[in-house]
């Protein structure tokens, strides 16, 4: 970028207007990508929920974040990255720049984390964000960091159509996805609960609920269960008693609350309360099935979450090398456990660091490249792929329920089953993926 | 699908109403504390949300009071990270035994309303006499901002020191269940234990509140007030004072109203703000300034809301194309009873129409 | 033939009967004043006029036209401005504005969206309502606040901007109720004067008898919802009906 | 015949050298420097500035003249960026369909909720208004997804028609071939300013808003609508039928609402149906009370401040603050640090609600009013002789 006298500030001053007229003459040529870098350090965005209902799931992502950084610039004990397969990564950076990070609130709400995203790439100049912790957020940021040219690591975001019909070249996604809780489930479902069920479905009326509620609805059906209903509740609802009341003459004996943070909590509480775990429906135990489960949410039930089984990408109690790596790590720091929301996002912000490593890079088609197709382990989730067709990490699910007798605190969820990664796949072009293109990676400027 | 038939669908309107009525004590207990202090002092309180939170609160503080803990060490057991595991016992169950202990951490929502009652007719008395007080001749814009703000800080600090989960807060075990109302009229409908002890406690807190007002001299003085606030401080009467109590009470019933709530759901930094718009559509709904209004439209809303969430409602309006009724039943109703009713239900004429 | 002619109006409350078969008949270019003890529905009655209230049966006809089921602006439209018990003016806005709302009002109507329009630039309108301001004897004030000036500040002030108007019939609701002496005569030479000079018929409501018969031309004695004498002032001082509805008030 | 007084003239100039002068103004910090934290001169930033200003303005006309206090106003909003993306959607990214849809839709959809809440006044009005907003945004968010996306945002997808787009047009939102996110960069020694085309634009639109603004108020119709703050008996009785009046008032401010839509659409082409939430309506409410409900800079000033907090202060995490006190010795470093983190980053709704009641405490004409007294006592200082004069008219 030129550097102007004063002299030449007086007169590109007056021909501002000119120089709108043509702007690509004059925008700073020698980048090549949004944001490169140009000293000693690179700029990460965490855009994480700060305020609203998931303040908490963003305070632990941005605990991650922070503790990714540490071990990326050499601090700390180095946590999964030495695990990790790939072994890129030195600790002195990225590409020998120190990491540096920026933060924002994404407030829950698709306009403010676009507005937050936008000030960490237009004012601080970061070069990758990561974070949010709804589907709506991160498909919106998602969309944005495509046109600005950064690359965009998702945080938490469980909707099909993140990597499903909102799919973008520089967008990436790590969590798991409706379709996977669902395939993950069923098989789990039908052996404690036998195939002859009558589900009932609870379902938060907007696009998440929706494509996870189809994803559960197609995956208990091919195991022979029988949807009585479906109904839509308003994202609104605080008291789901009048939704969960009808549920207990409809024949069904199976309730499937398709509903996460605070609208779970509240519909698992009032289904407890209304007595349906004690009935006893067509001769079998009424069970309760929650399909996306978050730990830090869960504690909020309380006693409620007892036996219920749900999916989840990740627990601290998995006993591989990288879990133990990364809970010590994490636990020493900040003294409790990480939840899979803050494990979702330190293995992101690894995997982008190792991803321009290996590139070479920080231009987003090199990263994006760098990504495609990648094969890792050691992150926690056993053998993982990078699928290079729409972005989304296949990996093992793992399935778990409430803790009947917890130690801790921390201790509410149990790994019932690992679901290997074949299970949970599908082919790029499933109906329930359909429709979105992934486009060509932008690295802007 | 499985029919019912006839009996089944009574047992749902049964149970729909019982849920209504559950849903509108909420409702009408926050618009009653509103009206009370919009009767009284003419103030727009955007911050009384917030007041049924800080209730909501004071059951949650005492929970971690109560569950404070003595920590010993079990070498035998290990935490997360490996190292011997912390056992907390509850200084509690130390003092009192295993049995009292558990029993008084299990009684926390009861007892939390002895607590709650104090704090918050404090918390009235402060914000009445540090604030609200010095907005009583300012515009409605000004007491909404001031109020607002309020319950902004109000709730960050609950969120600071609490964080932004919901915290479980459960009924005792005793009122754990549901009892088979239902059978009491030849149908089979169960409802829980604590909303049926959360309706009557509301109807017994408007209840009392009425009777206040009815019966005492105190109260006969702040009706009058609420009439003709002038004439009243010119019969020498110090309205005044009387009014930052009513503005205590005001508190108080809020409070207990969230202390009551924490068993249904669980509590976050938040459930004021959810409660507020709505409980503004009720008491306006009800009609500004009116008591009777308030509670009533509270219950009207509550049931409404309640069977627009059966599947068949649902189904009708889908049919008449008017879907997802559940989602704008409050707001529809409101524009319709304001529509026919100029002043709401029970409103009085020029308050607040400018 | 009265420019303001009322046949057989009854209008009812519930079950209270606030007008019974009222006839009146006002004459154009006099002042009739409408008098009676308390609630003998003299209010009611200017409100019917007004279009505030619609009654039960009877009519009510002004300048040949009816004036049943009209909204109050419309009413005004046609002619009939009205002085309120406390004087309606517009607080907030200026002593200037407010005469120029009413001027703007006679010129432009019902509803004009004049909105890319300065105020300033409307010569005649200003012209007119510098006028009534010289004419009330407030233009020293024109500046001021409305909601800051005396009572029978704002009262001459309401006047203006009936004025201002040229009505036909102008209403007055008690027209110096709660004024203390000085004002109530000012008040009343403001009255003589304009309708001297500008013959606008006059109807006023009034409890002061001495404003009364300082002003009146004509009188019409309501009690009980009933006109019960209507008749020139000489003719109402001593009147039995009228004593036997005033009994107990002493001033006739 | 001059169409506006010198004093407006004088508001109107100082409003646009400010605009025109931003981009330096908002970034007075050099890039490096610990406090270029507070630096505001990015394009994002200063498009909302110059947005919700707008938003603002048109607010003020309906909330600050006649006094019906619309809870419901982002519904227009909402309605004005829904019908604009849906221009990219169907035309191309080319800004003027959308924007000239974005108001005509948010003109009829006002007139129609307009028609119906304005049949009431005070608080009835504001909760009639509250249920229309809450409703367009409850359908928006669930039923209404094939025409809002719902939970995601509406936005352009590949696969979208886009009529007109012909083949050399820019992929962004462009006004004839300019794209909207170009943006200038200035280096000036340690300084680095940022002039986009997008917030260029806006700014036209505002100051063209702003100008019409300030005609309103000084016209026979603002007066009216000022009278009917004031006494609508009176009014009645002096031959003025409100309503029109009224109804002409909240559509105005509803196209307002409508271009502001419009506008965020076409800096950034993604709709979200948390637009049309309630507490947007009440952000737009807080912004004109906290600017100074009727005066003409006020509402402008009172979007700028919450929008700065809301941007500026959720971005101070912990590193920064430590990264400001690292010359302190470490106890002191991290009780400060612990201290302002109260505020700042995660608590900056704590700062704000702070503020909004020291504002509305302390000063009960808002910024505006603020301003005034900075004015005058500046008078004051200088000419100390002819104090009696500085009770100058409000600059508004």
């Amino acid at each position: 970028m030129s550097n102007f006298t004063r002299r030449g500030l007086i007169k590109s001053g007056a021909t501002v207007g000119a120089g709108l007229a043509m702007p690509t003459l004059i925008t700073s040529p020698v980048a090549a990508y949004t944001n490169a870098p140009t000293g000693g350090s690179v700029t990460l965005g965490f855009n994480v929920p700060q305020s609203g209902p998931y303040a908490d799931e963003g305070a632990d992502e941005l605990r991650a974040y922070k503790l990714a950084v540490e071990h990326l610039n050499g601090g700390g004990d180095g946590g999964m990255m030495n695990t990790f397969s790939s072994k890129a990564l030195k600790g002195n950076g990225i590409l020998g720049k120190k990491v540096e990070y920026v933060t924002g609130d994404t407030q829950t709400k698709s306009d403010a984390a676009r507005a937050s995203a936008k000030s960490m790439i237009e004012k601080d100049g970061a070069v990758m964000i990561t974070g949010g912790s709804s589907s709506g957020v991160a498909i919106a940021v998602q969309g944005l960091c495509q046109e600005a040219g950064v690359i965009f690591m998702a945080g938490l975001t469980h909707s099909n159509d993140t990597t499903g019909k909102d799919k973008k070249a520089n967008g990436f996604r790590h969590f798991f996805n409706g379709y996977m809780s669902g395939a993950a489930l069923a098989p789990v479902l039908e052996a404690r609960y036998g195939n002859d069920r009558n589900a009932y479905h609870l379902t938060a009326d907007y696009t998440w609920g929706w494509t996870q509620q189809e994803s559960i609805q197609a995956a208990t059906e091919a195991k022979g269960w029988n949807t009585v209903n479906n109904v839509l509740t308003p994202l609104a609802t605080t008291d789901f008693s009048s939704y969960v009341a009808p549920v207990l003459n409809s024949g069904a004996d199976v309730l499937v609350l398709n509903h996460y943070g605070g609208n779970m909590i509240n519909s698992l509480t009032s289904a407890v309360q209304f007595g349906l775990r004690d009935k006893v429906i067509n001769n079998k135990n009424f069970e309760i099935v929650v399909p996306l489960y978050s730990r830090l949410m869960a504690r909020g039930a309380g006693e409620n979450v007892k036996g219920i089984f749900g999916s989840t990408n990740w627990h601290w109690s998995l006993t591989d090398e990288g879990s133990k790596a990364f809970v010590k790590s994490f636990g020493e720091k900040y003294g409790f456990p990480p939840s899979q929301a803050a494990h979702t996002t330190y293995v992101q912000t690894i995997l982008y660091a190792d991803a321009c490593e290996r590139s070479g890079t920080f231009n987003p088609c090199g990263v994006a490249e760098a990504l495609e197709g990648f094969k890792f382990d050691g992150m926690g989730n056993g053998a993982t792929e990078y699928r290079a067709e729409d972005h989304q990490c296949f990996k093992d699910v793992l399935v778990v329920k409430g803790k009947e007798n917890p130690t801790s605190e921390f201790d509410v969820l149990e790994v019932v089953e690992i679901t290997p990664r074949a299970q949970v796949e599908y082919a790029p072009d499933h109906a329930m993926f359909a429709g979105g293109d992934l486009g060509k990676c932008n690295p802007g400027a | 699908m499985i029919y019912k038939g006839f009996d089944g669908t009574m047992d749902a309107i049964l149970l729909q109403i019982l849920n209504g009525l559950d849903k509108g004590s909420a409702y009408a207990l926050i618009a009653l504390g509103l009206t009370l202090i919009f009767g009284t002092l003419g103030v727009v309180n955007f911050a009384h949300g917030a007041l049924f939170m800080v209730g909501a609160f004071c059951a949650v503080t005492l929970q971690k009071v109560l569950t404070l803990s003595k920590i010993s060490i079990d070498p035998t057991k290990t935490d997360f990270l490996g190292n011997p595991l912390k056992v907390k016992t509850p200084y509690v169950v130390e003092w009192f035994g295993e049995g009292t202990g558990n029993a008084i951490i299990d009684w926390n929502v009861p007892l939390a309303i002895l607590v709650a009652i104090p704090i918050m007719l404090l918390v009235g008395y402060i914000m009445e006499r540090g604030l609200i007080k010095h907005f009583y001749k300012r515009p409605h814009a000004d007491q909404i901002l001031v109020t607002f703000g309020l319950a902004i800080v109000i709730q960050e600090l609950v969120k600071a020191n609490y964080g932004a989960n919901p915290i479980p807060t459960p009924a005792p075990d005793q009122f754990v269940g549901s009892y088979n109302v239902g059978a009491l009229i030849g149908l089979d409908a169960s409802y829980p234990y604590w909303r049926l002890i959360y309706f009557f406690f509301s109807i017994s807190i408007i209840g009392a509140v009425f009777a206040f007002l009815r019966f005492t001299t105190f109260g006969m003085v702040v009706r009058a007030g609420m009439v003709d606030r002038e004439t009243v401080g010119l019969l020498g009467i110090n309205i005044d004072r009387r009014f930052t109590i009513m503005f205590g009470i005001a508190a108080a019933v809020a409070g207990l109203a969230g202390v009551m709530y924490t068993p249904i759901n669980s509590p976050n930094y938040h459930m004021g703000m959810d409660f507020l718009v709505l409980s503004f559509v009720v008491v306006v709904v009800g009609g500004m300034g009116s008591l009777p209004g308030a509670v009533l439209a509270g219950f009207l809303l509550g049931i409404l809301e309640s069977f627009a969430s059966m599947n068949e409602v649902k189904g009708f309006f889908e049919a008449i194309y008017l879907p997802s009724i559940d989602q704008i039943i409050i707001y529809l109703v409101a524009i319709i009873v304001l529509l026919t009713r100029p002043r709401g239900l029970m409103g009085k004429a020029g308050v607040m129409e400018d | 033939m009265g420019i303001l002619e009322v046949k057989n109006v009854n209008k009812s409350f519930g079950g209270l009967k606030a007008l019974q078969n009222v006839n009146l008949d006002i004459e154009e270019g006099k002042i009739h004043a409408i008098i009676g003890p308390n609630g003998a529905g003299k209010s009611t009655l200017l409100n019917c006029f007004v279009g505030k209230l619609v009654p039960d049966t009877g009519t009510v006809m002004f300048d040949g036209d009816s004036l049943l089921g009209i909204k109050p602006y419309e009413i005004n439209q046609m002619g009939v401005s009205r002085v309120f018990q406390t004087p309606e003016i517009f607080s907030e806005l200026s002593v200037w504005e407010n005469t120029l709302i009413p001027c703007f009002a006679k010129r432009d109507g019902a509803f004009t969206l004049n909105a890319l329009g300065n105020v300033a630039d409307n010569k005649d309108v200003a012209e007119r309502a510098e006028q009534m301001l010289v004419d009330v004897d407030l233009i020293d004030k024109r500046d001021m606040l409305a909601s800051s000036m005396s009572r029978g500040d704002k009262r001459r002030l309401e006047m203006a901007m009936c004025l201002s108007q040229n009505p036909k019939l102008l209403l007055l609701d008690e027209p110096t109720a709660g004024m203390a002496r000085a004002d109530t005569e000012s008040t009343i030479e403001l009255l003589k004067t304009i309708q001297e000079k500008l013959k606008i018929t006059m109807a006023i409501i009034e409890h002061d008898m001495g404003v009364v018969f300082s002003l009146a031309q004509k009188i019409s004695v309501l009690a009980q919802g009933t006109v019960i004498v209507e008749d020139l002032p000489e003719n109402i001082k001593g009147h039995p009906k009228v004593k036997e509805a005033y009994l107990g008030e002493a001033q006739v | 015949m001059k169409s506006i007084s010198n004093a407006d003239m004088r508001t109107l100039m100082f409003v646009a050298i400010i605009t025109i002068l931003a981009p330096f103004i908002m970034n007075p910090f050099p890039t490096e420097s610990a406090l270029a934290q507070f630096n505001a001169g990015y394009p994002d930033l200063m498009q909302r500035f110059i947005i919700f200003g707008i938003l603002a303005i048109g607010f003020n006309i309906l909330f600050g003249l006649t006094g019906y206090l619309s809870f419901g106003h982002a519904a227009f909003l909402g309605v004005g960026s829904y019908a604009a993306v849906w221009m990219f959607k169907l035309l191309g990214y080319g800004i003027l369909p959308g924007l000239v849809l974005s108001v005509i839709v948010a003109g009829i959809f006002s007139l129609l909720i307009g028609f119906i809440s304005l049949r009431r006044s005070g608080i009835y009005f504001s909760i009639l208004t509250l249920a229309f907003a809450q409703m367009s945004f409850a359908l928006a968010y669930s039923v209404l997804t094939p025409l809002t996306n719902g939970e995601t945002g509406l936005q352009v997808y590949a696969d979208d028609p886009q009529f007109l787009q012909s083949a050399t047009a820019p992929n962004v939102p462009h006004l004839f071939g300019m794209k909207m996110n170009d943006t200038f960069s200035l280096n000036m020694g340690p300084w680095d300013f940022q002039f986009n085309f997008g917030y260029y634009i806006c700014a036209i639109f505002m100051l063209i808003a702003f100008y019409l603004s300030i005609r309103i108020f000084r016209s026979p119709f603002g007066m009216m609508l000022r009278a009917v703050k004031t006494n609508q008996t009176r009014l009645n009785y002096t031959g003025i039928n409100t309503r029109p009046y009224t109804l002409a008032a909240f559509v105005i401010s509803g196209m307002y609402a409508g271009l502001a839509g419009g506008l965020m659409a076409s800096m950034d082409p993604l709709a979200g149906a948390e637009r049309m939430q309630w507490t947007a309506s009440g952000e737009i409410v807080l912004m004109t009370i906290l600017g100074g409900t009727g005066t003409l800079l006020g509402p402008v000033m009172g979007a700028g401040f919450i929008k700065y907090f809301e941007n500026i202060f959720s971005k101070i995490n912990e590193t920064v603050l430590h990264g400001w006190f690292a010359w302190m010795p470490d106890g002191l470093e991290n009780a400060i640090v612990w201290v302002l983190h109260l505020f700042t980053g995660k608590g900056w709704h704590l700062t704000l609600g702070i503020l909004f009641m020291a504002i509305v405490i302390f000063l009960p004409g808002g910024l505006m009013e603020g301003s005034n007294r900075i004015a005058n006592w500046w008078k004051r200082r200088k000419g100390g002789d002819n104090a009696s004069d500085a009770t100058a008219t409000p600059a508004e």
